[in-house]
C-alpha cells in the first residue's frame, strides 16, 4: 500500500516546508506559481464562466419560447436598452448569444479543461514536481483573467457586448460597435494565455516524466493533453492573425475583410475596399476546427481514466486509442472548411473537405467503440464520476452521428446554419465535454482538497442533467430538420414553416431551466464537500496511475520521493496481484 | 419515404436526391447508435459489480470491432463518393445555360431581398451604387441604360414559373446573408463582392401546394439563414411558383409598368 | 550540440567555438551579398513571376543560412526538428489558404 | 524546489526545457506570420491591380535596415560564443551592439513611418499600405521585444552570470533563437514588400 509512505512523506515535507520558504497570503493563493493552485484558479474560475454563459443562455431561451413576452423582475433589472418593458430586444438577443458561444469555449470549457485539469492533473501523473515552466505559468492565467475581464466589461460600453456570434463574420462583426473592438482584445489576451500554456504543457510532458515513464505508458489523459497543446500551439496563431487583421479595419480603417463597393443602409462605404470576407472565414475556422477537438480530447482523456478505474481492468486497445488521437488532432487541421459549405466551393474543394472530414469521423468511432468494449468482462462501479463517464458516451455519440449529414456537404444544404447545427454541436459539448468535465471534477476532488463529495447529491446532479440535456438538445433535431435557422431572435416566430415545431422551443427552454435547478446540489455539494465532506487517504479510487502517490492534497513540490514507472497506466486485476490494481508507482 | 425525417413537403427536382442523402445517413446513424447502445447497455448490465466481482484482465479477445470500424469507413465512403459529391457535382458543374432557364438576380441587404428579372431583353441594367436610392431604387437601376428599361424589380416577392429552370444570381450589398428556401433544398450565401450563382428547378406551384398542404395561405418563404444584424429574423422572403402562363402574364404586366414613363421618375 | 556546450564549457570546447565564429563570418558575408543579389536583380524589372520566383528563393536561402547556422538547426536535436517538421506541414496548408480560396470557388467575382 | 533540467540537459531528449520552450514558441510565430503573409497573398492576388513595392516604399532604406538587422543577428551569435568562451567583457560588448543595431532598425523604420504619413499615406489608404504597415508593424513589436530581453540579460539580468554561468549561457542562447527569427521574418519580408 502506497498510503503510508506517502503520508510519512508528507509529514516530513510539511516539516521541512516549514523552515524553508513561507509564502504570504498573496503568493500562496494568488500570485501562486505551484501548478495546483494555478490549475484550481483556473477551474474556479472557468465553472464560474460555464455558470455565467449558462444565466445568459437561460435568459435567451425565455426570449426562445416566448419571444417578445415581458421576463418577470429580472427583466426589468436589466434596463431599459436592452428589455424595454422586459422584453428582449434583438441586438440584446445577439450580444448574449455571442457571449454565450464565446464564453462557453473560450472562457469556460478550454480554461476547466485544459487550463484547470491539464495543470492540476498533467504533472502529477507524469511524476513531476511542476510544470516546466512556473512563472509562465502564473502569466497564461492571468492573461486569461484579463481576457475575461475584458469580455465582460464590453457588456457594458455604448452598444453593449459584440452581436456578430462568436464567429464574428466579417463584414457585419467590421460594422458593429466598439463591443466588438473589446471581443477583439479580449481574444487577443486569451489566445496568448493559451499559447503560453501550450508551451508550458508540452516541454512539461517531455521533460519532466518520471524515470521509466516512457510515452506508450502515459495515462490516456496525459496524451489527451499533449496533443490538445499541439493544437493550440499551432491553430490559435492564425486567429491572432485575423484578430489583429480586424482590429486594423475597425481602428485603422485598412479593408482587409471589406470588398469595394459596400452599401449600409443606403449610404455607400468610404473605405478602400477590395478585401476579402471568406479570408475571416478561412483564418476563423483554421482555428476553430481544431478548437472543437481541443474541446473535447481532455474530456476524451478523463472518461478514459474514469472508466479504466471504474472497470477494474485495463482500456480495450490503449494503443489503438493512442495513434486514433494523434491522428485526430493531425486530421483537425485540413477539415476546416466544413463549416463553409454553403459559401459556393466548388466540386474539387468541397469533394477534398467532405473527404477529409468523413475521414476525421473514423478516429472517434475508433477511442470512442474501444471505451465502450472496455467495459466488457469489468467489475463495474457506479459511482457519481463513472456514472458522468458513462453518460458521456451515448451522447458523444449523438453530437458525432449527427455531425456526419453535416459532413457531407448536400446533406448539409437543408441543415446549414439551422437548430440541426446547434443539436449537433450541443450534444457533443455539453452532455459530452461538460459530463466528462463534471466527471473530472467529482473524481480528483479528493487528489486536491482530500475530502470526498457527496455520491448522493453526485447521482441525483447526473440524473437530473441528463435528462434536462436531452430534453433541451433532442427537439433541436426536429426543429433544424423543420428549416428553422439559429441566431433568430425569435426562435423563428417570423416563418410560416416553423410554426408546427415552435412549441418545442418551449420544451428546450424548460428544459433549460429544470437543467439549472439540477446543478444546485453540485454547487452545493462543491463548496460543502471542501470543508465538510468524508475525508479520504492519498488513493481514494484506487486508481494505478502517478497521480495517486503523493499525498492529498499535495504539498508544495508534489512528490517528496520523487515516483518511477514500473508498468502502464491501468494495471488493474492483473492475473496473480495480491490487489485487484497494481500501480505504475510501486515497484 | 423520407418522411419520417420531418423536411418540409418537397417542391424541386434536386430535392428528392439529398432527402434520400439525409434519409440514409440517418438510417446508418441509428444502426450504428442502436448497435453501439445495445452493447454498452448490456455490458453495463451484465459486468456491473453486484454481478461480476472479479474484473477480466484481458477483456474482448475477438476483433470484431475492426470489422465494424472497417464498416463504418465503407458506409461513409459509399455516401460519399457515391452520393455527396456527384449530386455536388450536378449543382454546381452542370448549371443549365441561360437560354434554357429563367435567370433573375437577388440581392440581399439588411434586412431585406432585392429581386431583378432582366426582362425580354434577357440582359440586366447597369446598375450603380451611386444611384441607389433606399425608397425607389434600392438597386441602383441606371433607367438610362436600354438594357435596363424592361428591366423588372421587386422586394422580397420572386416569382417563379413551374418546372423551368431558375438560374439565381446572389449578391449582397453589406454583409453575408444567406438565401434558403426549405421547400427546394436550396441554401447559398449571399457573400458581398461576390456574384453567386445556384440554379434549381420547381415542380409545385404554390397554388398546388396549397391544396396539398391544405393550407390556405401556405407561401414558400425565403429565410435568411446567416446571422446579418439585428432584422435577421426579420429577413423574410416569398417564392410564388406559378404556371408558365400566369407566370408570363405576371411579368408582362410589370414589365410594362417598369418601361411606362413615369412622372415621379 | 550547442546545448551540450552549455551542458560542460570545458577548454576542448573553446576550439570549435572558434570553428563556429569563422562560420558565422562566412555566413555574415554570404548573407551580405545575397541581400545585394535581391535589391539588384529588383532593378532589372524582370516579368513578375520570374521576379517572385528569384527573390522568394534568395530569401529562402538566405533564410535556411540563418536558421542553420545562427538558430545552429544544422545540429539540433529529432525532437526539434520533429516539431518544424509538424509546423512546416501546417504551414503549407495555411499558404494553401489563398489558393483555396481563389482557384475553387463557382462564384463570379466583380 | 526547484524544476530539473533548466540548467542541464534531460539526457534522452538531450535538451533543456528552455530549449524546448522557445522552439516551441517559434513555431507558434512561424504560424502567425504564415497566416498573415497568406492573408497577403489572397488579398494580392484578389485585386485587379497591385503597386509595386519599390514604387511607394523606399528602397535604400529598407536595404539599408536589412543590412543592420543581419548585423544584429551576427552580433547576438557572437554575444553567445563570447560566454561559450567565458570572455563576459566581450559578451557585453556584442550584447550591446545588438540592442544598439535593434535601436537603430526601429529608428529609420520610424522615419520611413513619418514620411509615409507625411505624404498622407496611411493603412486606409490602399490594401498595399493595409498590409505594409500590418506586417512591418507587427515585426516591430518583436523588434522591440527581443531588445527588450536582450537589454535585461546584457543588465540585471547579467548577474546570474556570477552564480550560474551555464544557465545565463544557455537563456542567452535561447533570447538569441528568438533575435534570429526576428530577423528571418524580415528576410522575407523586405523582398515581398518592397522589391515586388
Ligand atoms: C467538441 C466539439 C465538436 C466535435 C467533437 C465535433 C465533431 C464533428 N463535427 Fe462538429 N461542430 C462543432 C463542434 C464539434 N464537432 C461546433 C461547435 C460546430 C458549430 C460551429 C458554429 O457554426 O457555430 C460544429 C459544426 C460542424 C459542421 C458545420 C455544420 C454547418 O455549419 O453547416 C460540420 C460539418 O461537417 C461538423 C462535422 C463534425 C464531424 C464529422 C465530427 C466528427 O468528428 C464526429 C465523429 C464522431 C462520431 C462519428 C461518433 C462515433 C461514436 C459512436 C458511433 C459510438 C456511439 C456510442 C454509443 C451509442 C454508446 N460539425
Ligand atoms: C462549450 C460550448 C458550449 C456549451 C457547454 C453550451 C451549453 C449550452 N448551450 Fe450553447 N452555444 C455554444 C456553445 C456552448 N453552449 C456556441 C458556440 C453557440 C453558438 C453561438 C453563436 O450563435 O454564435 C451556442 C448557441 C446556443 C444556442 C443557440 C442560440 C441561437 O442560435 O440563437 C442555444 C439555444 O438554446 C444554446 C443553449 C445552450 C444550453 C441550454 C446549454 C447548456 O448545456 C448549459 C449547460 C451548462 C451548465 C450545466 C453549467 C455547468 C456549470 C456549473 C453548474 C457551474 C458550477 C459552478 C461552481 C461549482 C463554482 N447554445
Ligand atoms: Cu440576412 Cu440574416
Ligand atoms: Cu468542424
Amino acid at each position: 500500500m502506497s498510503e503510508p509512505a506517502a503520508v510519512v512523506a508528507h509529514k516530513a515535507h510539511v516539516a521541512h516546508e516549514a523552515h524553508h520558504e513561507e509564502l504570504g497570503f498573496w503568493r500562496k493563493y494568488v500570485f501562486s506559481v505551484d501548478h495546483k493552485v494555478i490549475g484550481i484558479q483556473y477551474a474556479i474560475t472557468g465553472l464560474l464562466f460555464l455558470l455565467f454563459g449558462f444565466s445568459l443562455m437561460m435568459l435567451m431561451r425565455w426570449q426562445l419560447a416566448y419571444p417578445g413576452a415581458a421576463l418577470p423582475l429580472l427583466g426589468t433589472l436589466l434596463g431599459e436598452a436592452r428589455m424595454p418593458g422586459g422584453s428582449m430586444l434583438p441586438d440584446f438577443y445577439n450580444e448574449l448569444g455571442a457571449m454565450h458561444g464565446t464564453i462557453m469555449v473560450f472562457l469556460g470549457v478550454v480554461p476547466l479543461a485544459v487550463g484547470g485539469f491539464g495543470n492540476f492533473v498533467l504533472p502529477l501523473q507524469i511524476g513531476a514536481p511542476d510544470m516546466a515552466f512556473p512563472r509562465l505559468n502564473m502569466a497564461s492565467y492571468w492573461f486569461f483573467f484579463l481576457g475575461g475581464v475584458t469580455m465582460l466589461a464590453s457588456f457594458f460600453v455604448p452598444g453593449g457586448a459584440a452581436q456578430g456570434g462568436w464567429t464574428s463574420y466579417t463584414p457585419l462583426a467590421n460594422l458593429a460597435g466598439t463591443g466588438q473592438t473589446m471581443w477583439l482584445v479580449g481574444m487577443i489576451f486569451l489566445i496568448t494565455s493559451s499559447l503560453l500554456g501550450a508551451v508550458n504543457f508540452i516541454t512539461t510532458t517531455i521533460q519532466l516524466r518520471a524515470k521509466g515513464l516512457t510515452f506508450m505508458r502515459f495515462p490516456f489523459f496525459v496524451w489527451a493533453q499533449f496533443v490538445t497543446a499541439f493544437l493550440l500551439l499551432l491553430a490559435f496563431p492564425p486567429l491572432e492573425a485575423a484578430a489583429v487583421l480586424q482590429l486594423m479595419d475597425r481602428l485603422a480603417g485598412t479593408s482587409f475583410f471589406l470588398p469595394s463597393g459596400l452599401v449600409v443602409s443606403g449610404q455607400v462605404l468610404t473605405v478602400a475596399g477590395g478585401g476579402n470576407p471568406l479570408l475571416w472565414q478561412h483564418l476563423f475556422w483554421f482555428l476553430a476546427h481544431p478548437e472543437v477537438y481541443v474541446l473535447i480530447l481532455p474530456g476524451m482523456g478523463i472518461v478514459a481514466e474514469i472508466i479504466a478505474n471504474n472497470t477494474r481492468k485495463p482500456l480495450w486497445g490503449y494503443r489503438s486509442m493512442v495513434y486514433s488521437l494523434v491522428f485526430l488532432g493531425f486530421m483537425s487541421f485540413i477539415v476546416w472548411a466544413h463549416h463553409m459549405f454553403m459559401t459556393g466551393m466548388g466540386t474539387a474543394m468541397a469533394a477534398f473537405f467532405q473527404t477529409t472530414t468523413m475521414i476525421i469521423s473514423i478516429p472517434s468511432v475508433v477511442i470512442l467503440t474501444a471505451l465502450i468494449i472496455s467495459l466488457w468482462g469489468g467489475s463495474i462501479r457506479f459511482n457519481t464520476p463513472m456514472l458522468f463517464a458513462l453518460g458521456f458516451l451515448p451522447m458523444f455519440g449523438i453530437g458525432g452521428l449527427t455531425g456526419l449529414p453535416l459532413g457531407l456537404n448536400v446533406a448539409d444544404i437543408p441543415l446549414h446554419d439551422t437548430y440541426y447545427v446547434i443539436g449537433h454541436f450541443h450534444y457533443v459539448v455539453a452532455p459530452g465535454t461538460i459530463f466528462a468535465l463534471f466527471a473530472g471534477v467529482y473524481y480528483w476532488f479528493p487528489k486536491a482538497t482530500g475530502r470526498k463529495m457527496n455520491e448522493t447529491l453526485g447521482k441525483i446532479h447526473f440524473f437530473g442533467s441528463l435528462v434536462c440535456m436531452n430534453v433541451i438538445f433532442m427537439p433541436m433535431f426536429l426543429m433544424g430538420m423543420a428549416g428553422v435557422s439559429r441566431r433568430l431572435f425569435d426562435g423563428g416566430a417570423a416563418y410560416d414553416f416553423a410554426q408546427p415545431v415552435l412549441h418545442l422551443n418551449v420544451v428546450s427552454s424548460w428544459g433549460a431551466w429544470i437543467l439549472a435547478i439540477f446543478q444546485i446540489p453540485f454547487i452545493f455539494n462543491f463548496f460543502w464537500s471542501i470543508w465538510k465532506g468524508e475525508k479520504t487517504d492519498a488513493n481514494p479510487w484506487h486508481a494505478t496511475t502517478i497521480e495517486w502517490a503523493a499525498p492529498s492534497p499535495p504539498p508544495h513540490g508534489n512528490f517528496l520521493v520523487a515516483p518511477e514507472a514500473h508498468r502502464g497506466p491501468y494495471e488493474y486485476s492483473v492475473p496473480g496481484a495480491a490487489k485487484d490494481f497494481s500501480p505504475q508507482y510501486e515497484a | 419515404m423520407t418522411d419520417w425525417l420531418g423536411l418540409p413537403a418537397l417542391a424541386s427536382a434536386h430535392g428528392g436526391q439529398i432527402d434520400s442523402l439525409i434519409g440514409w445517413t440517418h438510417v446508418f446513424m441509428l444502426i450504428l447508435f442502436v448497435g453501439w447502445g445495445g452493447f454498452f447497455v448490456y455490458c453495463l448490465i451484465r459486468f456491473r459489480r453486484s454481478r461480476h466481482q472479479a474484473a477480466n484482465y484481458t477483456g474482448v479477445k475477438s476483433h470484431a470491432s475492426n470489422y465494424s470500424e472497417i464498416g463504418v469507413a465503407v458506409v461513409e465512403g459509399i455516401l460519399l463518393f457515391g452520393f455527396a459529391i456527384p449530386i455536388w457535382a450536378a449543382r454546381v458543374d452542370r448549371m443549365p445555360p441561360a437560354h434554357e432557364a429563367l435567370v433573375v438576380q437577388v440581392t440581399g441587404e439588411q434586412f431585406a431581398w432585392n429581386v431583378h428579372y432582366p426582362g425580354p431583353d434577357g440582359v440586366f441594367g447597369r446598375t450603380d451604387i451611386k444611384l441607389l436610392d433606399l425608397q425607389t431604387n434600392p438597386l441602383g437601376l441606371d433607367r438610362s441604360d436600354p438594357a435596363a428599361k424592361d428591366d423588372v424589380t421587386t422586394l422580397n416577392q420572386l416569382y417563379l414559373p413551374v418546372n423551368k429552370p431558375v438560374i439565381v444570381r446572389l449578391k449582397s450589398k453589406d454583409v453575408i446573408h444567406s438565401f434558403g428556401v426549405p421547400e427546394f433544398r436550396v441554401k447559398q450565401d449571399a457573400i458581398p463582392g461576390l456574384t453567386i450563382p445556384i440554379w434549381f428547378v420547381p415542380t409545385v406551384t404554390t397554388a398546388e401546394m396549397r391544396t396539398r398542404t391544405g393550407k390556405a395561405e401556405f407561401q414558400y418563404e425565403i429565410a435568411c439563414a446567416q446571422l446579418c444584424g439585428l432584422g435577421h429574423a426579420r429577413m423574410r422572403g416569398f417564392v410564388t411558383v406559378q404556371t408558365a402562363e400566369e407566370f408570363q402574364k405576371w411579368l408582362d404586366e410589370r414589365v410594362k409598368e417598369a418601361s411606362e414613363p413615369d412622372p415621379f421618375r | 550540440m550547442t546545448s551540450d556546450h552549455a551542458a560542460d564549457m570545458t577548454g576542448d570546447h573553446a576550439a570549435d567555438i572558434d570553428r563556429h565564429v569563422r562560420v558565422y563570418i562566412t555566413v555574415f558575408v554570404a548573407l551580405m551579398v545575397l541581400t545585394i543579389v535581391t535589391v539588384a536583380v529588383s532593378y532589372l524589372d524582370l516579368p513578375i513571376a520570374m521576379a517572385v520566383t528569384v527573390a522568394l528563393l534568395v530569401a529562402t536561402i538566405k533564410g535556411s543560412l540563418v536558421a542553420c547556422y545562427f538558430m545552429h538547426l544544422i545540429s539540433e536535436k529529432k525532437l526539434i526538428y520533429a516539431v518544424l517538421i509538424l509546423t512546416a506541414v501546417f504551414f503549407v496548408a495555411l499558404l494553401a489558404l489563398p489558393a483555396v480560396t481563389h482557384s475553387n470557388g463557382y462564384w463570379i467575382p466583380e | 524546489m526547484d524544476i530539473p533540467y533548466t540548467v542541464e540537459v534531460r539526457r534522452d531528449t538531450g535538451l533543456t526545457n528552455g530549449k524546448i520552450g522557445i522552439w516551441l514558441f517559434l513555431a507558434s510565430e512561424v504560424m502567425l506570420f504564415g497566416a498573415l503573409f497568406a492573408s497577403y497573398i489572397l488579398i494580392r492576388t484578389g485585386a485587379p491591380s497591385w503597386p509595386r513595392g519599390d514604387t511607394i516604399l523606399n528602397v535604400p532604406l529598407a536595404t539599408f535596415n536589412t543590412i543592420v538587422l543581419i548585423l544584429s543577428s551576427v552580433t547576438m551569435v557572437m554575444a553567445w560564443a563570447s560566454l561559450m568562451r567565458r570572455r563576459f567583457g566581450t559578451f557585453r560588448l556584442y550584447m550591446g551592439a545588438t540592442i544598439l543595431l535593434g535601436f537603430v532598425f526601429l529608428v529609420v523604420k520610424y522615419f520611413e513611418y513619418s514620411h509615409k504619413f507625411h505624404d498622407g499615406l496611411y493603412p486606409s489608404t490602399n490594401n498595399f499600405l493595409a498590409i505594409y504597415f500590418t506586417l512591418t508593424g507587427l515585426h516591430m513589436l518583436h523588434v522591440a521585444g527581443g531588445m527588450a530581453v536582450n537589454a535585461y540579460f546584457w543588465g540585471p539580468g547579467a548577474k546570474l552570470w556570477k552564480t550560474n554561468p551555464v544557465w545565463f549561457t544557455n537563456r542567452v542562447e535561447n533570447s538569441g533563437l528568438f533575435w534570429h527569427f526576428v530577423d528571418l521574418v524580415w528576410i522575407f519580408l523586405f523582398p515581398t514588400l518592397y522589391l515586388l
